[in-house]
């Protein structure tokens, strides 16, 4: 039970913190890849901090969703990052939700994120409540085949379970199936954080923009909720994908030493997935909308290849 | 002795009607007659039972399960259509249908109410008599007779389409008959070598009967056909159906109402017996194949005209196409099961029936018409008893649970299968569906539906008891048979079996 | 004293006596006269009359004898009358053109006279060799011709009162075989057959009547109002 | 351990809805009686019908009684056993909760329509499907199944005013009427091979089959149930129907009436039919994909609350297939326990399902109770005159989409679960499918909360966009009651599913031989697991206790900063234009425009603009926009099949062209040929 409580506690300080500091990370890095000075890498505590001493505004037409979302996205968020394995094998909440659990959290903050969105009667909000109501449901089959490839290896929905397993075979990942379902998730990842070439995160134009349509009445503390939540849960997706796939520095016993060497490692990884990110936002240009799903459609092939492939190899 | 009595009650009830002036001494007349002839019906099925059968003069009349049971039926619906009959022509009476008709027929039209109810007697005797008469022969002139009375209902009216209906009826139930008789002489002529007799024995169903594994087997063979389209014609059997839209659209509805059940049920009942006989002499295989033939081909060819029909009334015919062609399908599929099902079958067939026609001929007084579109539909507004019994009666003769109906034609199901034609069964089970697909669009078209803004009907005692009544026989019929009914149903199953 | 009659002779006798009733019978799916075919038909009736008393001279059946003066002062006398009344009364004497033209109706005719020898034969036992099967077999044969043809005219003739007598002619192929086959059925029967067939001629007497005040026409295939 | 007086309590349910449905069919006259005693035996019969469940749940053993029927061909004999008990405690769950609801809707029927008759077939249903859920023989279960659907017809077009209640009914019944075909054919074929109607009697008979025979019983029954369920392709009925009946009934409709084909399937494929062909649960399974990817898509496109609810019935039916089709498939490969736990997951889908669609279905009818509208663009706003109303369709959204912690996200994680699973226990090629059929359960879960942010949004939020829906009021209390006891049935249904899981002891012994729901169990009684120790878990229980943990410190931080740094209201930011409109917001419609497009070789989309100009052509007075989406199925299969049928009736019509000349052939060229064909040796 303490162990419980100690090892969420360490798990959620963690979340919370790191979370802003890869979003600015990422930005930073966008920056100088783009010969930008770009903002600090701090930048995005500093926003949420801002946000969190501002005054808000609330739409004179939103009514009790409006003000709920904020905390279900941002709870959503937080729970599911206990339920993912970050620096040893343990994720404290694993025995009570697995990857099913996740991705259907993760729907739940959507779900209310959208639902906020079309409340204020804005019509910027229902563009991207739709947009993203869309883009995620064409991402969820793709996903599922992905991580079923995972899960199918484990012969477990516990991500616990799954780590342990992976850590077991470190190589493992060499392996076609794993190679593809890595790839077909990492589409997933792009889409499901709104980054280019699903979204563009920092923009406001109405023709490309989803998340920050939705968004776009919230203000003050609950903007910073928001904000914070959907870094968050940036951060869940990729640890899911350093995790699962790479399990390097993954310790199965809980010691603050396996901690401290895991966090290492973790970071390390976390900062490569982000360049990779980069990299993609970068080189690319957004999508049109419509193209998005042949993007995902995609991904979805790589994860039926995957799957197919735990047969052939 | 009752089967006497059976015989004289309507026998003289025509002739009394005749000599009367009034139109309510008729009304009692046939009412009375009618119930008596109920009561000894029950009491000759009681006589059955205790029995196994009754005969007179040396046999020339004879009564066993079989006919015991087609007895109560005629008798059934006789007095149920002399109840709505009250209604009914009391309904026409008034609005002048009546006289009208008396213009149109000119100097053969006597007073109509005399006709009807001087010939309804007449041609519920020669019903009893098919059932009754042993000989094959006086069992072919009572069914000729059923058809020489029903030729007057047709043409009653005496409109220019009751004329064409009558002629096609007659002309078309003649050669069916000619051809009826031909197998009767076909079967004497088969016995002949067995039996040798020149006595009237020789034609007597129940001397045939013991003897039938010894005749002639050619003979027997075509006998059989020519009977089987013979009686087929009478029973409204495709290709031999087609008078019968015709007839029972024409006729005034107590007598279509019997057309369609007593004089389907004589038909049939003389099948059965022939039926009986040619199984054993030729085995159940010739007839059966020939039956389930004709039996299908008259459901398929009544499914077309169910699912697209612009007459009510032709609609019902087309029903009792679709309900002979499954009666004869059951006799051919044979076996305990298949003709329980087809007696339970006649059964409720004759119970139901009479309904359907009763809340048509409701409709078509109220609304002066026969057709759907004239009719419009809404009909639950104006005549709320009326509509609300037609739409049970409807499911109940497409065969819907908990009407009875659905016990009858599962066994049948059950027949087919054990009788091991289950492509038939499938097809049996299909045209069942699209018939009850056909006929409940088309009645709920015309009972549902916004109100047309038709008056009120204003229905008399007679006809609203006769609907509401029978619609609560039907009901009760779907989860309760009274158990000698059931046992006579039985004893018959036994006699067309094995006997 | 007593004349034994030669049951060979009786059935040269009543096998010509029904082949001119076939003939007869094809002569009338030619006729173009309704009254011609009136006559026809009761000299036809005439002939089964002859054929029933000839059988029960020779098989000394003397029921049979009752049909034989039934059907002829039925068929042959009352009948006849009733009818040639009745094409007085409505004024119509000349068949129109029926549905399939003379000559080929005779084909056709020909063709069931064929099928009907055809059906006789099944009946027919070479090992039963006796005079009354063969006769039976002839008989037959020519009944269900009879039979067949009647129905023929039913079908190919247009007037209503042409189609009557092609059901009476159709009854008479009946009454042959009867007759031939069994030598008649049990009298009641014969006597309640006769009965109906009287009450039918009648009613379709009445019918005939009606539909020609009604349409001022007999022409049947008019009559199609009624229809699916 | 017979002393659960379960019969009992049994046959004063089954009293209770026959005296109801008399009583208020009696009593027609006076609408207001006839209102009270049609909810109020309602009520007690379905709270009599409810403990008569529990204690036959309670008690495991199977009851049989046999009552002797007025037919002497046949007996009334019901089971009472774990599976009936089960579908009979979803019956009484959902009675109790609509018949509540019942008292405060009826009353708008008052003076306007006939109460007593409603009452009649309401209390028809519920008594036929009682017997349906506990029959024990062929005869009674197709008479209790044809009479529930004419009871269902007569609700479906008891607004039989309106055409479109008139067609919906017929095309509802005349399916309703060929799956009694198709059942009754199965039933024949059982019934051949065993010599007796009960069901008892199969189990043997089952066996003896041959396989061709066996395959053509799986076939019957599944085409027969599979229509009354609504799979694809047989659903076209059912969105036609379940909206155009009074909400209430439409809400017993998709609720519990289609499951009788789940209950059916189960029964027959489970229980009498024992074996199964192999491809059998294949079948299943696919059709249960396919159900549920298009079910969920048709729904997507419907802006009807009500037709959009039925779309999802359709979808939701395609997820319990989805584990019938995997039990089935588990059993025939020898797996027991994995086939208990698709079967739990696909009875516990079913009681999800009835209860959330009930409660939505409860909640469109408060909306069309309030503002008389069901198409979903005339709406908005409602929220704020209904709160309880919105809050309840909103528990329901939420439990429909399979989000957690609510009851649907339970039965979609164990249907998962044993999807996974099928991977590892089936060979060859077909463990592919498995997780492929996860997939698609996961693009249905993801287009269902889709659907139903649109449907929730679109009807309770932001501006009203009609003049009704700004007059909407809150529905009255007994409604509410009815909405808040399921919503409380989704809450503690998806918390405490632990606790309920033992209900499926009995019924995974009685079909499998097993009980499994001990494996089900880990983690101090709060877990949920997959059957295995390290397959999977999930606690909805800890979920929902660590988002509120979570949520509250949230929630106290921004208390502070507002109270130290102001909350105001202001007008939305409608790119400087004053004033935001009505028509300024995002419609239904377009809502569903990206998925419209991305699907649009499915739904081949045909859409007509047209504009109306006044002066110039760049300012348009008026524009007309109307689109629509093709039916699949009714044109490519319904219609050319009636339209084939109809075709050939004409045809056939001219047999009876009126020549007697014609009809006097026929019988000629019938005797010709008989008599050719009696001749022939």
């Amino acid at each position: 039970m303490t162990e419980l409580l100690t090892n969420s506690g360490l798990q959620l300080v963690l979340l919370l913190l790191v979370a802003p500091l890869l979003s600015g990370m990422i930005k930073t890095l966008k920056a100088r890849l783009q010969t930008r000075r770009g903002p600090g890498v701090l930048q995005s505590y500093r926003d949420i901090f801002k946000l969190l001493r501002k005054g808000m505004v609330i739409p004179e037409t939103a009514s009790w969703i409006f003000t709920v979302t904020p905390y279900v996205v941002f709870g959503t968020a937080t729970l599911v990052g206990l339920m993912i394995p970050m620096t040893t094998t343990h994720a404290p909440f694993s025995l009570f939700g697995g990857v099913l659990a996740v991705v259907y959290l993760l729907a739940l903050g959507r779900f209310f994120l959208a639902l906020g969105g079309l409340d204020t009667g804005s019509s910027f909000g229902g563009l991207g409540s739709s947009r993203e109501m869309t883009i995620s449901a064409i991402a969820e089959p793709a996903m599922m085949l992905a991580i079923f490839t995972v899960a199918l290896g484990a012969n477990s929905t516990n991500l616990s379970e799954m780590a342990k397993v992976a850590v077991g075979q470190s190589w493992r990942f060499l392996a076609p199936s794993q190679m593809l379902a890595f790839a077909a998730l990492f589409i997933v990842l792009i889409a499901e954080t709104g980054r280019i070439p699903v979204d563009n995160p920092a923009t406001h134009l109405e023709l490309t923009m989803i998340h920050e349509a939705m968004v776009l009445e919230y203000s003050g503390p609950y903007l910073a909720l928001i904000e914070w939540g959907a870094s968050i849960k940036q951060l869940v997706l990729m640890t899911l994908l350093v995790n699962t796939f790479f399990p390097f520095g993954l310790s199965s016993n809980w010691t603050a030493q396996t901690v401290g060497v895991g966090l290492v490692f973790y970071l390390a990884k976390l900062l490569m997935l982000a360049c990779m990110i980069v990299l993609v936002e970068t080189t690319n240009a957004k999508l049109r909308l419509f193209r998005v799903p042949e993007l995902l459609m995609v991904a979805f092939i790589l994860g039926a290849l995957a799957l197919i492939s735990t047969f052939l190899f | 002795m009752i089967l006497l009595a059976l015989l004289i009650v309507p026998l003289a009830a025509g002739p009394l009607a005749f000599l009367l002036r009034r139109r309510h001494m008729m009304e009692v007349i046939n009412l009375a007659a009618f119930a008596i002839l109920f009561g000894m019906a029950a009491v000759l099925v009681a006589q059955v039972l205790r029995n196994g059968s009754v005969s007179l003069w040396n046999g020339f009349f004879y009564a066993d399960a079989l006919s015991a049971l087609v007895v109560l039926l005629s008798a059934f619906v006789a007095l149920v259509c002399s109840v709505y009959a009250v209604g009914y022509f009391r309904h026409d009476e008034s609005s002048g249908v009546l006289q009208e008709a008396e213009e149109v027929g000119g100097r053969f039209g006597v007073q109509k109410l005399r006709e009807y109810y001087t010939l309804t007697p007449l041609f519920v005797f020669s019903m009893i008599l098919v059932a009754l008469a042993n000989n094959l022969g006086i069992l072919w002139v009572a069914v000729e007779g059923t058809t020489l009375a029903s030729v007057f209902l047709v043409m009653f009216y005496g409109r220019e389409t009751s004329l064409e209906a009558a002629w096609k009826y007659a002309i078309i139930g003649g050669v069916g008959l000619s051809m009826a008789l031909f197998g009767t002489i076909l079967t004497y002529y088969s016995a002949y070598g067995a039996l040798g007799t020149d006595t009237l024995a020789g034609l007597n169903w129940s001397v045939l009967a013991e003897n039938a594994g010894h005749f002639d087997q050619p003979t027997m063979r075509l006998a059989f056909i020519l009977v089987l389209l013979g009686y087929g014609t009478k029973a409204g059997i495709a290709p031999m159906h087609t008078w019968k839209p015709d007839a029972y659209s024409e006729a005034p509805i107590p007598g279509a109402a019997m057309l369609a059940t007593g004089v389907l049920n004589c038909a049939l009942y003389a099948l059965i017996r022939f039926y009986i006989l040619s199984s054993k002499c030729l085995g159940p295989q010739f007839g059966s194949r020939l039956l389930i033939l004709f039996g299908l081909l008259s459901m398929g060819v009544a499914v077309p005209f169910i699912l697209v029909q612009k007459n009510f009334r032709r609609l019902l015919a087309y029903s009792s196409i679709d309900h002979s062609g499954i009666m004869v399908l059951a006799l051919g599929f044979g076996g305990p099961l298949g003709i329980l099902g087809m007696l339970l079958h006649m059964t409720f067939h004759s119970v139901t029936k009479p309904l359907l026609f009763f809340c048509a001929g409701n409709v078509q007084q109220h609304l002066k018409t026969d057709l759907f579109r004239k009719a419009k539909g809404g009909l639950i507004h104006s005549m709320p008893l009326t509509g609300a019994a037609f739409l049970m009666v409807t499911l109940a003769v497409t065969g819907s649970p908990p009407f009875s109906f659905f016990q009858s034609e599962f066994t049948i199901l059950r027949a087919g299968f054990s009788s091991g034609s289950l492509v038939l069964s499938v097809l049996f089970v299909c045209f069942l569906v699209l018939i009850f697909s056909g006929f409940l669009v088309h009645i709920a078209n015309l009972v549902l539906g916004d109100d047309p803004g038709v008056p009120q009907a204003n229905m008399c005692g007679w006809k609203r008891y006769s609907v509401a009544g029978l619609a609560g026989v039907i009901l009760v019929m779907g989860f309760w048979i009274p158990a000698p009914l059931f046992r006579l149903i039985q004893n018959a199953v036994g006699i067309v079996v094995g006997g | 004293m007593h004349f034994v009659p030669n049951p060979e002779l009786g059935n040269r006798i009543i096998t010509l006596m029904a082949a001119l009733v076939l003939v007869l019978q094809i002569a009338a799916v030619g006729q173009r006269w309704i009254i011609s075919s009136i006559r026809i038909f009761a000299v036809q009736s005439f002939l089964l009359g002859a054929i029933a008393a000839v059988i029960a001279y020779f098989n000394q059946a003397s029921h049979i004898y009752v049909v034989a003066l039934l059907t002829v002062f039925l068929k042959a006398g009352l009948l006849p009358r009733l009818l040639e009344r009745l094409v007085g009364r409505i004024g119509i004497r000349r068949e129109i053109e029926p549905l399939i033209n003379v000559p080929l109706s005779i084909l056709v005719t020909g063709g069931l006279t064929l099928l009907g020898y055809v059906v006789a034969e099944s009946f027919y036992h070479p090992e039963e060799t006796s005079a009354r099967a063969a006769l039976g077999h002839n008989t037959l044969a020519v009944a269900i011709a009879l039979f067949l043809i009647g129905f023929f005219t039913m079908v190919n003739r247009r007037k209503a009162l042409t189609q009557v007598l092609g059901l009476l002619s159709l009854e008479n192929g009946l009454l042959l075989a009867a007759i031939s086959l069994t030598y008649g059925m049990p009298l009641v029967v014969e006597i309640g057959i006769f009965f109906d067939v009287l009450v039918a001629v009648m009613v379709l007497g009445i019918l005939v009547f009606r539909i020609r005040e009604t349409f001022d026409s007999m022409d049947v295939s008019k009559l199609r109002k009624l229809r699916e | 351990m017979n002393t659960f007086p379960v019969s009992a309590a049994f046959a004063l349910s089954l009293a209770a809805y026959a005296a109801g449905g008399v009583a208020s069919l009696a009593s027609w006259r006076r609408p207001s009686m006839a209102r009270n005693i049609c909810c109020g035996a309602a009520l007690a019969g379905g709270a009599l019908g409810g403990l008569a469940a529990v204690l036959g749940i309670l008690q495991g053993t199977p009851v049989h009684w046999s009552v002797p029927s007025g037919i002497p061909l046949f007996a009334y004999s019901f089971s009472y056993d774990a599976l009936g008990g089960f579908f009979n405690l979803i019956l009484a769950i959902l009675t109790i909760a609509v018949s509540v609801y019942s008292f405060g809707y009826l009353k708008e029927f008052e003076g306007k329509r006939n109460i007593g008759f409603f009452g009649f077939l309401f209390h028809l249903l519920l008594l036929s499907l009682t017997i349906v859920f506990t029959a024990a023989n062929a005869f009674l279960f197709l008479i209790g199944w044809e009479v529930g659907a004419l009871a269902a017809y007569g609700l479906v077009a008891f607004y039989h005013e309106q055409r479109e209640s008139r067609q919906a009914g017929l095309l509802y019944i005349i399916m309703a009427h060929a799956d009694v075909g198709c059942l009754l054919l199965g039933f024949a074929l059982l019934i051949q091979g065993s010599g007796s109607a009960e069901f008892a009697s199969f189990h043997t008979a089952a066996a003896h089959l041959s396989s061709a025979r066996q395959s053509a019983a799986f076939v019957l029954f599944f085409l027969g149930f599979g229509i009354k369920a609504g799979v694809i392709p047989f659903h076209i009925w059912l969105p036609a129907a379940h909206p155009v009946a009074p909400s209430n009934a439409s809400a017993l409709l998709s609720g519990i009436v289609i499951k009788a084909g789940i209950y059916g399937m189960t029964r027959i494929f489970l229980d009498s039919l024992g074996g199964v062909p192999s491809w059998a649960g294949l079948a299943v399974l696919i059709v249960g994909v396919v159900s549920a990817v298009l079910g969920v898509l048709y729904a997507l496109m419907e802006h009807d609350l009500k037709r959009l609810l039925a779309y999802h019935s359709i979808e939701n039916i395609g997820i319990i297939l989805m584990g019938l089709g995997a039990a089935l498939i588990f059993r025939v490969a020898g797996h027991p326990l994995l086939a208990g736990v698709a079967l739990i997951a696909a009875m516990f889908h079913t009681l999800n399902h009835a209860i959330f669609k009930c409660l939505l279905f409860l909640g469109a009818g408060s909306v069309l109770h309030s503002t008389g509208a069901r198409n979903m663009e005339e709406m908005g706003g409602l929220i704020r005159p209904m709160p309880v109303t919105a809050f309840c369709f909103l528990i329901g959204a939420v439990a429909i989409s399979g989000l957690p912690p609510l009851n649907g996200f339970v039965s979609e994680w164990l249907t998962y679960q044993s999807l996974l699973a099928g991977f590892g226990a089936t060979g060859g090629l077909t463990r592919i499918l498995f997780p492929l059929a996860g997939s698609m359960l996961a693009l249905t879960g993801a287009l269902a909360a889709a659907c139903f942010v649109k449907a929730f949004a679109i009807t309770f939020l932001a501006l009203p966009r009609g003049a009704e829906a700004s007059h909407a009021h809150e529905a009255p209390r007994s409604m509410l009651v009815g909405m808040g006891t399921l919503t409380v049935g989704c809450v503690s249904l998806g918390l405490g599913v632990t606790w309920f899981l033992p209900v499926f002891n009995a019924m995974t012994e009685q079909l499998l031989g097993q009980r499994v729901v001990a494996n089900l169990i880990t983690g101090g009684g709060f877990v949920l697991s997959a059957g295995t120790p390290h397959s999977g878990t999930v606690s909805t229980a800890i979920i929902a206790v660590g988002l509120l943990t979570l949520a509250l410190p949230a929630a106290l931080l921004v208390s502070r900063a507002t109270r130290r740094f102001g909350r105001k209201s202001g007008p939305v930011w409608d790119c400087g234009l004053p004033a935001l409109s009505e028509e300024n917001e995002y419609t239904a419609t377009g809502f569903s425009k990206a998925l419209r497009m991305i699907f649009s070789v499915l739904y081949k989309p045909r859409r007509e603009i047209q504009a109306v100009f006044d002066v110039s052509p760049y300012f348009p007075k008026e524009i007309r926009f109307e689109s629509e989406i093709e039916p699949t199925f009714e044109k490519w299969l319904y219609a050319p099949l009636q339209e084939f049928i109809f075709r050939i009736s004409s045809r056939m019509r001219t047999i009876q062209a009126g020549s007697i000349h014609a009809y006097l052939a026929y019988i000629f060229v019938t005797l010709v040929l008989l008599l050719l064909f009696g001749v022939r040796k």
